[in-house]
């Protein structure tokens, strides 16, 4: 298990670096030079910003400079917000992205499983379909309606109760990220809805399933010792691109709620073609997917005791 | 024949609902099991063996599955058409069953102490440390070596043979009455085969118990049974002795078996008489005797008519279901041989 | 017509660790022979089959065909070179048949790579499908409509129709019925005896190899441990695996069951995976003396053509 | 019902969520969102909107408007003003933050600093005016020879590089802020990046600020002029561009003031809020690109397309709100003149479109340009979905009016720019918001040196005009020269105004004293009061 | 069988030898006939079969029966919601008029006045049309400007007074036009008198009902009437069954228009990507060993990359230039990112195929390795390929719905369902139909591929197969 751990996060570390290219090639890419503003400057302060951000240099220069400054944990100074570092940006926006991805995988996750686990318990009857007819919608109604709706929802409610039950947008408590961590979740939480749904009714078709029933255990034991664990796995093993999926597609809710996550400076970021946040954000964003998809096979370890001692 | 029978079947009609129509897996069904008898149950695959067994377990999958007809009484309880809470009376604990494919017939992801402990828990209500000791016993009352250690490993990390060990002691857990097998050692060497046999005899003949052993091998059979049902298309078409089948086979199809296995002794050079052809299509059952059109000794009745059970007049115990049975039938000089198999001469 | 030199096959797991599928095999085959290989599952007699003739590359070891050394490693052009000779009768009926071609297209296959035209290739399917006992008509058809013991001959149909000198049946039985295996060996038999064939007849059920073969070789966890005339192996094993193997097959004969005190081989066959010097069997073996475990014993012959590698005849 | 509604509240209560409420009048403090995250609160190189608005509340410098929008004192008490420098004496009581007195040498170095290349304060040039401060900015000379010195502590002498008559609004811009050096070295690089790096001198002080979230205001005990500040706190707990999010936050009575939009209009006014307009005083047109290898070169094309163009219809159909005024000059209304406003004074030409005409003027061009039909123009817009509108409507009005085609060239704002800078487009839609409060802050935008010129316009009478406005410090000669160039704007067609901005926002009512301002930070709430 | 008929002699005849035991009774079906029969026995994915046709019949047929072009703007009928067509009056070209100005009243107060009167004499003058409502009123004493606003309900006192349309900075205007976005619907016009800063608390209200008009010059270019009409006519204006969008856009024509686009990236792009990964993922799982495991790693490093972060990256490096749909950017970056999901998938096919049965026998027939990936693999492998292209389907108009939210899909004027969902969702509750039918054609477009994608997968999967 070790031995596995450490030659998986070794790997991380190559896809690390792999990000970190694709990354610098396709932002040096991008026409535009990031030092020109709306408000025309002359030449000479142009040539002193390059300097300071060492545009100056050739690329493969700045490439070699930019990686040994990654190794050394330092992404530089932000573009647009002059006097920010970007490990700072990272370090005060990205938990709250996390938090909220987090949440929202959590809700996914939980739900998907609940609805998953009742639509094949009742295969082709009412509640099957209702629900059925609810996930589709929830994975055929782009993201930015649901939130844009999700807000109205809030208001209406806070309306009708007179009193703010929950917040409409912003962050900082918990109630902050109900919904917007809801809406975020839908869409996986469809997903893995329908997925457990299918591998429900595969568990159900297995021979061990047959052997619970023969010995005469009750349909409750049944589902929950034998049908539920076993139906989870599929499930557990797109966890980690989802929670990736989650985390980096979060912007949009994060742009309607008004949460400060990391994903709104990506977006300016590129709209801004600053650098050094572009840089910061995809690498550091990759970084931790990688290692959320370690983590989540490393749970899948301990979930399936077949890859666990392995 | 004074006792009442452990197990009573009658007229079990199972019937599947599939995308090209309604496949009627078992055409009207019955046998009987006595207290501490090995019966067992021979037939090819598809032929409705193990959907007999599991629809008595009520563990076929309903829907597609539906049983029409029959009644099965255990000590005279009726098992079909029962209520879940009510079936999980007896099974598991009137009755255990083992499996084909123990690989997949036990949870990935449970250790094989907590499987065998289950049982025990749910119906015994015995608590689980003490459960588990239990299971541990169980392992090692099935010859699985440090059982202590292996209960608390999961299925993968068993061979196929130590599963079926397992299995065995699993479905033994609450010392069942009747323990019902489903070929277990289909999957098995030859040598592990031997191995679990002899366990199973061993054990049953221990603790006086009944065995319905399903299998399309007739040297399992006649190495474990006492009583035999031959099936073929959905139907039993012989039932008696172990020596009745085999030493006075009364159907064309038990005969045809026999003659299509190699001998072991003797004369290699005699050839293997196959029986021509593939079983019938049960989407379409055959208006007459399933066998008939790969029957040497069809008649024109065969392909008409279903032949009723027609029962040995010295042996109340063996009958067929064999037009050549019936009185004004010709014989055949084959049927009722105590044929060349038998070692007699050895 | 074969010859194997001590082929080994060897299969790397992981850096430290190599699956000792096929270690050392000796055998030579004679024109027109059946020879009968038997052994456990995870035993390698597949395995040796399929390196034999080039589907899996030799670790070492030689191989000879017809006197001629075979590739070590075969390419499509060796195969297709061989192909005419040498041909193998699957295990699995159901994966071996291509779910998604005919009939035709499947037995026809090698004519039809060879470039042979459409019109003759039915002419040659229709003529292989009768005399696997089908029906001509079952060319359009697809794998998915027949039953195993069906599939098998088509399987049969496919490797015989190029008329091949050497077949490897590679446990073309073990997934059928029993009543439809006595059709297949029949069949195999008769193709045998007609065509010239000679016949390598990989299976675990020992009764049914006892029946067809000329000769029996009963492997054990990748090694040789006895060749013979088949009713001598069966009859009179001299190995102590063999001895245990055959005292476990069961007899269809109740009365014959019920007198005979079986003798079980206890435990089970250990992973092939990094095996050491010293006899396969001794930890099983309840003949075992002490150097069993640390020396392999050489194969010896005990009758003219009864070979047995164990060192209670040293 | 009851039971649900207490059992929600408990609920809440229980997560944690704070009760509602925009204004609190007995706290004096209001709510309000942020569009942004302000990007440079460093006063010298600030540049943006909510940067601008947030520095102008804390933050002052020599002069500050009052709540009626005229010029008034700030730190400093009084000055003088002649055609070649300026003196100010500074107030003993302003004080930094930390306690410190606010000195001359703080704005001494503000000024070199802003100007110094190395900051490259893309507001450098509203110091042009002070001498050497071109040069300095553009390299050639070091920054102490900006024409600026501390006489003492407390009064200040800024030599000029020529007369300039709005010099004084200059000192209330954000750019001319003071910085104390000391506090500036100790902090460094990181110098307002958070709410402890930053002196204030201004009536609030950021007490709290958590990047991207929000940023709390606190009125500044230390400012000089406190006791006038009624405003307790400013609180701006919400950070989104989402217009749409932010009404949903005023009618939750979570903020107290937002903007509106064409999109969101309607549903204000379904929640029965009173909508106030506001004109921003920017002006929005369509650029030429006047390389000469550029068709959009030729006149008469240009004058086609002001013939076919109604800002009228653009106006009430396409952006809808209230508050908008058809374009028609380059210089926005509300700019002033000598004694009233410039374009009551110099009335600009009327657009009215004139097919007829428009379609003469393009047979002409195509004449003179030697072509059966013109080329598609690219239009160039920046990636908003209002540039992206007004796009998508020229791009249809001149298909039907004239059968011109547009290739639209929607871009990213760096792209946009980059494009512009290297004139890779034909037309080009641009807005210009004023710097300073002075005819001057539009007049010089297409002079041939002016860097923000980016179609190149090239006219020695334009040049000429602008010159003379510069260099003379009489109203009523710089009048005279900008409506000359009010009347060459028409007839060389140099842009095609569409529009003046005007938005609509809502307030929470309860808030009075809420000034918006063309000019510096806006909304400007320093001299708000909630009332009970 | 209860009642045993008497059997006669002729019953025990033997029966005719059967010479046709291997007789098949079911019909010959392949295996893509096969799927077929089961695909139409599942009533869902049927249903999403016709859905499929219908997009492709609204995409492609659809524009040759709804004529109607969609970029031409019709500025009468903004944002309109479905409806049966409307007529018009026709009305003069606009003519702006002169500030009314009442010069016998000074512009100005004389002082600061505690209190002013309500406005009086509030009218309309000429005919309210949806070109321009004319507002007049008596001047008010001491009024040093008046503010005018127009609220579609109502107003109670000064509440809900609706829009500002106006701010007057002089007491002695009389009068105002308003033009602003007029409908045919009822208005209620509020003037309030300033003293030149600040409101006072008294409000005039007059209800207005202006006629749907339309000018000649317009009518003209909408190619609605002959030059010789004259005013006073009445007009049939455009029909827009779906209603229109923010520049009188007819929502048919550009959804119909949306549609290729949508359709276009969601079925090209997979269609791409997913060749590409057979190919790929094929290829490294035929030859394994090294070239596998350096390719698949390849592969991981591109699945690692964040998708939507480097979507964008992507999309703007490629740029659009001027008059591009921006469709091909987009399509490329799709196909960069996402062909590594089919091609792990089919490498895992492959590998599985690859040890079967069949696959040997045709290596031991002498087939070289692009035969053998050519008839036996991809053709095994087509399953699984064909639903990965369903559901890869909607997840390529997803995503570009979803760069269209941040601005970063299409190029206007292009529209993309994605595109107008986008515009749709800012003016949701003012004008719910911008949105609904947008999202309604992306929600049937995903709804039938996923349910296409759920019956292939039931169709084709050999599970279910062998269960009969």
């Amino acid at each position: 298990m070790f031995r596995y751990t450490l030659g998986r996060l070794l790997s991380g570390v190559i896809t690390v670096w792999f990000i970190a290219t694709a990354t610098f090639l396709a932002m040096h890419a991008v026409p535009g030079d990031p030092l020109m503003n709306e408000k025309a400057t002359t030449a000479e302060i142009r040539e002193n910003l390059a300097r300071k951000y060492g545009l100056d240099r050739p690329l493969p220069e700045q490439y070699v400079i930019y990686l040994s400054n990654m190794i050394q944990g330092d992404f530089g100074i932000s573009f647009t917000q002059q006097n920010r570092r970007v490990n700072d940006i990272i370090k005060d926006h990205f938990p709250v992205s996390a938090a909220l991805g987090i949440l929202a995988i959590t809700f996914a996750a939980l739900g998907g499983i609940l609805w998953g686990a009742i639509t094949a318990l009742y295969r082709n009857q009412l509640p099957d379909i209702i629900i059925m007819f609810l996930v589709i919608l929830g994975i055929s109604v782009p993201s930015f309606v649901f939130a844009a709706l999700g807000q109205l929802l809030l208001v209406n409610l806070n309306q009708w109760f007179g009193t703010s039950i929950l917040p409409v947008a912003g962050w900082g408590t918990f109630s902050h990220m109900l919904m917007p961590s809801l809406v975020l979740g839908l869409g996986t939480m469809a997903l893995l809805t329908r997925l457990m749904r299918s591998s429900m009714l595969e568990v159900v078709n297995e021979d061990f399933i047959k052997t619970a029933k023969a010995k005469g255990l009750s349909p409750q034991r049944i589902f929950f010792k034998h049908q539920l664990r076993n139906a989870i796995l599929p499930v557990v093993t797109v966890l980690g691109p989802q929670i990736a999926a989650i985390t980096t597609g979060g912007f949009v809710v994060e742009l309607v709620f008004a949460i400060p996550g990391l994903g709104r400076y990506f977006v300016q970021a590129v709209q801004q073609l600053d650098y050094t946040v572009i840089m910061g954000t995809t690498v550091f964003y990759g970084a931790f997917l990688v290692l959320m998809v370690i983590l989540v096979d490393i749970i899948y370890g301990f979930i399936d005791p077949r890859v666990r001692l392995k | 024949m004074s006792n009442p029978p452990l197990l009573e079947v009658e007229g079990l009609t199972v019937e599947f609902e599939t995308y090209g129509g309604v496949v009627k897996a078992v055409r009207g069904v019955d046998f009987t099991v006595e207290a501490g008898e090995v019966m067992a149950i021979v037939g090819e695959s598809g032929c409705g063996k193990s959907v007999t067994v599991q629809s008595l377990m009520g563990i076929i999958p309903m829907p597609p599955g539906r049983i029409t007809a029959g009644s099965a009484r255990l000590n005279g309880a009726e098992l079909l058409g029962l209520e879940p809470r009510a079936a999980n009376a007896f099974r598991g604990k009137e009755i255990g069953m083992i499996f084909q494919d123990p690989m997949t017939s036990l949870n990935p992801t449970m250790t094989i102490g907590d499987q065998i402990a289950e049982t025990l828990k749910v119906h015994r209500g015995i608590p689980g440390q003490q459960a588990f000791e239990s299971a541990i016993k169980l392992l090692e009352m099935t010859h699985i070596p440090e059982a202590r250690k292996r209960a608390t490993q999961y299925p993968f990390e068993f061979s196929g043979g130590m599963l079926q060990r397992a299995m065995i002691a699993q479905s033994l857990a609450c010392s069942p009455s009747l323990l019902i097998a489903d070929e277990p050692t289909t999957a098995l060497d030859v040598t592990i085969q031997a191995q679990l046999l002899d366990l199973t005899n061993t054990l049953q003949a221990q603790d006086a118990m009944a065995v319905i052993l399903i299998t399309h091998d007739l040297a399992v059979v006649a190495r474990t049974a006492q009583k035999v049902c031959v099936m073929y298309a959905g139907q039993i078409i012989e039932h008696g002795s172990v020596d009745d089948i085999f030493y006075q086979s009364a159907h064309p199809y038990t005969l045809g078996l026999k003659s299509a296995m190699p001998s072991n002794i003797g004369d290699r050079e005699k050839s293997l008489d196959p029986i021509p052809g593939s079983p019938p299509d049960l989407f379409s059952p055959p208006l007459g005797c399933g066998y008939a059109p790969r029957c040497p000794h069809a008649m024109r009745v065969c392909h008409e008519e279903n032949p009723p059970f027609f029962k040995d007049s010295n042996n109340t115990g063996h009958a067929t279901r064999c037009w050549l049975q019936a009185p004004n039938a010709p014989s055949v000089p084959e049927l009722y041989q105590s044929n060349k198999i038998a070692s007699d001469g050895a | 017509m074969i010859k194997t030199l001590a082929l080994k096959k060897h299969f790397q797991l992981a850096r430290h660790q190599t699956l000792h599928a096929v270690d050392g095999i000796s055998l030579e085959i004679a024109e027109n022979e059946i020879l009968g290989l038997v052994g456990e599952s995870g035993s390698g007699k597949s395995t040796f089959g399929k390196t034999l003739i080039g589907l899996h590359e030799r670790t070492s070891g030689d191989a000879f065909y017809q006197g001629e050394p075979l590739p070590k490693k075969f390419t499509a052009a060796d195969h297709l070179r061989y192909s005419k000779e040498i041909q193998m009768v699957f295990q699995d009926p159901y994966a071996s048949l291509n779910p998604r071609m005919t009939v035709l297209d499947m037995v026809g296959e090698r004519l039809s790579l060879r470039g042979m035209a459409r019109s003759e290739v039915q002419e040659q399917v229709a003529y292989w499908l009768s005399r696997v006992g089908l029906h001509p008509d079952h060319m359009s058809r697809y794998p998915h409509e027949f039953s195993g013991g069906q599939r098998q001959r088509i399987g049969i149909a496919r490797a015989m129709i190029i008329e091949p000198k050497f077949v490897v049946c590679d446990e073309p039985i073990s997934a059928l019925d029993v009543s439809v295996q006595a059709q297949v060996v029949n069949l195999l038999e008769d193709l045998q005896r007609s065509m010239g064939l000679t016949l390598l007849f990989i299976a675990h059920d020992l009764s049914m190899v006892r029946y067809i073969s000329d000769r029996m070789a009963v492997m054990y966890l990748g090694t040789l441990v006895e060749t013979g005339p088949s009713d001598a192996v069966f009859f009179s094993p001299q190995h102590p695996y063999t001895q245990l193997l055959i005292e476990s097959n069961p007899e269809p004969d109740p009365k014959l069951e019920r007198t005979r005190s079986a003798q079980i081989l206890t435990g089970e066959i250990t992973s092939p995976v990094n095996v050491g010097p010293g006899c396969r069997f001794s930890d099983r073996c309840p003949k075992a003396m002490p150097h069993c475990s640390n020396e392999t014993p050489e194969p010896i012959a005990i009758a003219t053509d009864h070979i047995v590698a164990c060192h209670l005849y040293r | 019902m009851n039971f649900l509604k207490s059992l929600a509240i408990a609920l809440c209560l229980f997560s944690g969520a704070i009760e509602a409420q925009s204004v609190d009048a007995t706290r004096q403090v209001v709510k309000i969102a942020l569009a942004q995250e302000p990007p440079q609160l460093n006063s010298m190189k600030a540049t943006d909107q909510v940067s601008i608005f947030v520095l102008g509340h804390v933050m002052e410098g020599l002069t500050r408007y009052d709540r009626r929008g005229n010029l008034a004192p700030g730190v400093a008490e009084r000055w003088t003003l002649s055609a070649t420098s300026a003196k100010f004496w500074l107030r003993k009581d302003a004080k930094w933050s930390n306690g410190d007195p606010v000195t001359a040498h703080d704005f001494v170095f503000a000024w070199r600093n802003a100007v110094d290349p190395k900051t490259a304060s893309e507001y450098a040039f509203i110091l042009y005016p002070v001498k050497n401060a071109e040069a300095i900015n553009q390299g050639n000379l070091p920054i102490t020879d900006l024409g600026i010195r501390a006489l003492d502590d407390h009064t200040l002498e800024v030599t000029l590089e020529r007369p300039t008559g709005y010099f004084m609004k200059l000192t209330a811009f954000v750019t001319t802020f003071p910085v104390q050096e000391r506090f500036y070295r100790s902090v460094e690089a990181s110098y307002a990046a958070d709410a402890s790096q930053m002196l204030y001198n201004g009536a609030f002080k950021i007490t709290d600020w958590v990047h991207s979230a929000s940023l709390k205001m606190q009125k500044n005990e230390t400012y000089w002029n406190r006791q006038t500040i009624r405003l307790n706190g400013i609180d701006a707990d919400y950070i989104t561009a989402d217009t749409r999010a932010r009404l949903n936050l005023f009618i939750d009575d979570e903020i107290a003031y937002t903007q509106l939009d064409g999109e969101t209009y309607k549903d204000a006014l379904k929640n029965q809020f009173r909508i106030r307009p506001f004109a921003t005083g920017s002006v929005y047109f369509l650029e030429y690109n006047y390389r000469p290898e550029r068709i959009t070169s030729n006149l008469k094309l240009r004058q086609a397309i002001q013939a076919a163009f109604d800002p009228d219809e653009f106006v009430n159909k396409v952006l809808q709100t209230p508050g908008n005024l058809p374009g028609a000059s380059l210089f926005p209304s509300w700019i002033k003149g000598v004694n009233k406003t410039f374009r009551e004074e110099y009335p600009a030409k009327v657009l009215r479109p004139d097919l007829a005409h428009a379609k003469r003027l393009l047979a002409e061009a195509k004449a003179e340009l030697g072509v059966e039909q013109i080329p598609p123009l690219v239009l160039l817009v920046s990636d908003s979905p209002t540039a992206t509108k007004q796009a998508e409507y020229t791009q249809g009005m001149l298909k039907t009016k004239l059968n011109l085609d547009i290739k639209i060239d929607v871009q990213t704002f760096k792209q946009r720019l980059a494009k512009m800078t290297e004139g890779d487009f034909d037309i080009v839609g641009a807005g210009w918001g004023p710097d300073f409060d002075d005819i001057m802050t539009f007049g010089d935008l297409f002079a041939s040196w002016n860097l923000n010129n980016r179609g190149r316009y090239n006219n020695p009478e334009y040049d000429r005009l602008v010159r003379i406005a510069m260099n003379s410090s009489d109203p009523t000669t710089r009048m005279e020269a900008m409506a000359g160039i009010q009347t060459l704007v028409y007839d060389d067609a140099i842009i095609l105004p569409m529009y003046e901005q005007g938005v609509i926002y809502i307030q929470h009512p309860k808030i009075k004293g809420l000034r918006r301002t063309v000019i510096g930070s806006d909304p400007d709430f320093t001299h708000a009061r909630i009332v009970p | 069988m209860n009642t045993l008929r008497t059997l006669t002699e002729a019953d025990f005849q033997p029966a005719p030898s059967q010479d046709n035991l291997e007789q098949i009774s079911r019909p010959s079906l392949s295996y893509w006939q096969d799927a077929w029969i089961r695909l139409k026995k599942n009533t869902r994915a049927l249903i999403s079969l016709y859905l499929i046709v219908g997009l492709a019949f609204f995409t492609l047929i659809g524009p040759w029966i709804w004529t109607k072009d969609p970029a031409a703007q019709d500025l009468d009928q903004i944002s309109q919601a479905p409806a049966l067509p409307k007529t018009a009056l026709l009305v003069k070209d606009f003519e702006p008029s002169a500030t009314p100005i009442d010069t016998t009243h000074p512009p100005a107060p004389s002082g600061y006045p505690d209190a002013l009167d309500a406005v009086t004499g509030l009218t309309v003058l000429g005919t309210p049309t949806t070109q321009s409502v004319r507002l007049s009123w008596s001047p008010v004493d001491q009024a040093g400007g008046y503010s005018v606003y127009r609220s579609e309900s109502a107003p109670e006192g000064l509440m809900g007074l609706g829009l500002p349309l106006a701010s007057l900075t002089a007491g002695n205007i009389v009068g105002f036009e308003d033009r602003l976005n007029l409908k045919s619907q009822t208005y209620y016009y509020s003037i309030i008198p300033t003293d030149g800063f600040d409101e006072f608390d008294v409000v005039s209200t007059l209800e207005v009902s202006p006629q749907q008009s339309i000018t000649v010059s317009q009518a003209l270019e909408r190619q609605l009437i002959d030059s010789d009409d004259r005013p006073g006519q009445t007009v049939q204006l455009a029909f827009h069954p779906l209603g229109t969008d923010y520049l009188g856009r007819d929502m048919l024509a550009r959804l119909m228009q949306g549609a290729r686009v949508s359709l276009f990236i969601g079925v090209v792009a997979p269609l791409i990507y997913v060749l590409f990964g057979v190919f790929y993922g094929g290829f490294a799982g035929y030859l394994g060993g090294t070239t596998d495991q350096v390719l698949m790693r390849f592969a991981d490093f591109v699945v690692a990359l964040p998708f939507l972060l480097f979507m964008i990256l992507f999309k703007i490096a490629f740029g659009i230039g001027p008059g591009e749909s921006g469709i091909l950017p987009m399509l490329i970056a799709l196909i960069l990112l996402l062909w590594p999901a089919t091609a792990r998938l089919v490498r895992g096919q492959v590998l599985r195929i690859r040890e079967q049965g069949y696959i040997e026998a045709a290596r031991l027939l002498g087939g070289g390795p692009s035969y053998l990936i050519a008839r036996h693999i991809i053709p095994n492998t087509m399953g699984v390929i064909l639903v990965t292209l369903t559901f890869a389907v909607p997840s390529a108009i997803f995503t570009e719905a979803f760069l269209s939210f941040i601005g970063m899909g299409v190029a206007p004027p292009t529209p993309s369902w994605g595109s107008m969902c986008n515009e749709g969702v800012k003016t949701m509750l003012s004008h719910p139909h911008e949105l609904f039918f947008p999202a309604l054609f992306i929600s049937i477009t995903v709804l039938a591929f996923n349910l296409l994608g759920d019956g292939l997968t039931e169709a084709l999967d050999s599970k279910m197969r062998s269960k009969e």
